[in-house]
């Protein structure tokens, strides 16, 4: 299997792209701006803002940091707890 | 102290109980419950999700926070996930505290980071038969969905 | 909203149910409790006194006024009286609100009240067997009587 | 019987007097100021502070307020509730 990311989508991010979870692959170098961007290209994604909140691994990160394979990225909606 | 997300009923009671010592004069509990009116629309119920592995994370740190800053060890928080009815408990946050100030600063503390960090989301189910994701932030709201 | 002075023990989790209404989406509680300690003397007890007639009607000024500041009917407090053990709940304040904000707030503004005006008075049973009326004013204190 | 007021007394300030209730002559225009003269005559009147509070008929009252025949007066030690 070649190098790729899981991301996990919720929510009303899982809803507009109709999928809780997708392989992404990942190279040398890739950030979570790469992802994002090939994530912009599904159907549904319009429905997704300019920017998200995204977590690698389960820690909030930024556009500019990098995805490894293996690596958990969870595109994050306004959080609603409480 | 200790934090969870769990999908089974919230017990106040319990977590009073389980924070209680005689160093401490002061309890404070914050619970928050599925109201019946939101943005000035019926609701009947309310789905709760949680990117959970991350959500208990989250939530262990916020109480580890807590307990540095406002120096007790008696903090604990639950949150509930799942399909919740009209007045359910969905989060309760029990602090002890030697003293009154420090116990409710810790409290709110907890709620509040709550609320802007740990990943759970909810979807109100109208009296219309309609669901919809809550968004907090105001922004372009998702369509009903499903 | 109610509020009393009693002599049998406190239920902090009834005082929870009393206020609860799907109305509201937050219930904020205070407990305060007997502490083994009090500027640095080992406490092993307490007794409350109350002027209980005026501390009655003050109390429930104390609530009434909560009500009209905060917006919400759903205020309850109870203080017990009596020779209380380490532990036990001598105060307990439940408010529920639409919104945690003042719901946190209200609980505040009564348990602050009450200890400024509701006319109660404690003394602490020092582990050395000696009793002592707490004076919070820091003044004079009245020699260790009885 | 003369007119007269009950005057409570409550936790240090009832050991100090010895007593929690005494019955203390009032007259035309006798204030709560006069009444804490008389009371600061009797035997242990010296371990109260020099301006108590006090309340008449259950509310908290000043020293120029004006005590009746029948009124319940409370002279009242720091509060320490909660």
């Amino acid at each position: 299997m070649s190098a790729s990311a899981t991301v996990l989508l919720f929510a009303a991010y899982a809803d507009a792209l109709g999928t809780s979870q997708l392989t992404m692959p990942v190279g040398d170098g890739t950030t979570v701006r790469d992802l994002l961007a090939a994530l912009a290209q599904r159907p549904g994604a319009d429905r997704l803002p300019p920017s998200p909140l995204v977590a690698v691994n389960r820690r909030y990160a930024s556009v500019g940091d990098l995805v490894r394979s293996g690596d958990e990225v969870a595109v994050i909606p306004p959080v609603a707890g409480g | 102290m200790r934090s969870a997300i769990v999908t089974r009923p919230l017990d106040p009671g319990a977590l009073l109980r389980e924070v209680a010592t005689t160093r401490c004069g002061a309890t404070a509990l914050f619970v928050g419950t599925v109201r019946d009116l939101h943005d000035g629309r019926a609701v009947t119920g309310m789905d709760y999700e949680a990117y959970a592995a991350m959500a208990e994370r989250e939530l262990a740190d916020i109480v580890a926070e807590a307990v540095a800053r406002f120096g007790t060890g008696q903090v604990v928080c639950e949150h509930r996930t799942g399909a919740l009815a009209l007045g359910d408990a969905s989060v309760a946050i029990a602090v002890a505290h030697p003293h009154r100030s420090p116990a409710f600063d810790a409290c709110r503390y907890v709620i509040e980071e709550l609320k802007r960090r740990v990943p759970i989301w909810k979807r109100e189910h109208y009296a219309d038969g309609t669901r919809q994701w809550v968004d907090p932030t105001g922004a372009a709201r998702p369509r009903a969905a499903r």
